[in-house]
């Protein structure tokens, strides 16, 4: 099972967990293993303050390349359910950005899998940054750091 | 008729977020871009999607397809 | 921070991150990145269908050994806060056996802690499993899967 | 003297979780094992523990140390 979930609002990672995995074809004695990550707005980057920040992306084309990305990973590392969430709009510093949870039968996989859909999440969805630092300049950012 | 879109650091360059380009035989996205921008070649460092999915410059295309030009992703 | 947790009876991972989080130490906006493992009881093990668990371990060891290899990796990768939580005792298919979570500044630093916490816990923490399988008979667990 | 403790497995083959042996000066962990079970020699694949710290085989005891032997981990 594979789910995307793009908020326009602010999300609670472990309250989308939760739902997710009490869904019916989400059975818990199949997965041995559940890797995960959450990314969170920092206040400081690229070494300055950051106040806040807002997310622009391209709707049509960020649902397809979520799907491309989360089904090439199920394929190539046996997982049974994935679910991604992304962040879009105005947030703070603190609130989360983005969740990638994956599930398999042995820890492996899930490890491989979660960092995987992530790196390719940062290099070909179309999310772009632009910050607002303390001093009140807001800005682009240009590229993602290397991790 | 080709709709081309334009995101973050580029549409506000381009003081464009959206438009309308009549299609012509053989038009790639460079040939695009160079239409609906002042500029007269494509930077390396535009991306450029066709219907949603990643292209180069020199992709050819169909009446009818959306074509997108944005700076490097920074979602994540 | 570093949190160190041996369950007796069921945790939910959600329930335990979320207070520890609540923490006051806990500050989000200078965690950029969170990588979390959880390990749950599976129904099948080696070929054969399991209907329960029983998780032995060795208390006072348990706790020293968690806290070298999570300080280890505190010093290693530079992490903000670590919660590692172990469930002993009788287990079902479907229960959470183990939650390792990190936090750090950049992705890069949690994803690679959290990888390892996991695997010295699995090589050297002193747990043991016996289950019983579905035909009545119960065994120990010879050794971990690779992975 | 010595606390000894057994886990898992070890614990059902040996029929004994912890006893109390009274300590010797040089006394080893192997040698802790011949006294405490029915076996010759220490098998390679039991793990030994010193004051809740990983040692081997040869590592002298101390009056007052804690001695543990386990099978592998299984854990997580």
């Amino acid at each position: 099972m594979i789910h995307i979930e793009i908020h326009e609002q602010g999300f609670e990672p472990y309250t989308q967990l939760t739902t997710f995995q009490q869904r019916d074809e989400f059975i818990a004695s199949q997965c041995g293993a559940s890797a995960l990550f959450i990314g969170t707005m920092r206040d400081f980057n690229e070494g300055d303050d950051v106040q806040a920040m807002r997310l622009e992306h391209y709707p049509a084309m960020t649902q397809k390349q979520l799907e491309v990305i989360t089904e090439s990973a199920v394929e190539k590392h046996g997982l049974n359910h994935v679910l991604v969430a992304h962040r879009v709009g105005d947030i703070l510093p603190g609130d989360p950005i983005v969740l990638v949870a994956v599930w398999s039968a042995h820890r492996n996989a899930s490890f491989d899998a979660c960092r995987w859909i992530m790196e390719e999440l940062k290099h070909n969805a179309p999310f772009w940054k632009r910050e607002t630092l303390d001093s009140g300049e807001s800005r682009w950012v240009e590229k993602n750091t290397a991790g | 008729m080709i709709k081309v879109l334009f995101f973050a650091s580029l549409r506000e360059q381009t003081g464009q977020s959206n438009l309308s380009v009549e299609w012509q035989e053989g038009m790639t996205a460079a040939q695009l871009w160079q239409q609906t921008t002042d500029s007269s070649t494509l930077p390396d460092n535009v991306l450029v999607a066709c219907n949603q999915e990643y292209c180069d410059s020199e992709t050819v295309v169909n009446d009818g397809d959306e074509v997108a030009f944005f700076p490097p992703v920074t979602g994540g």
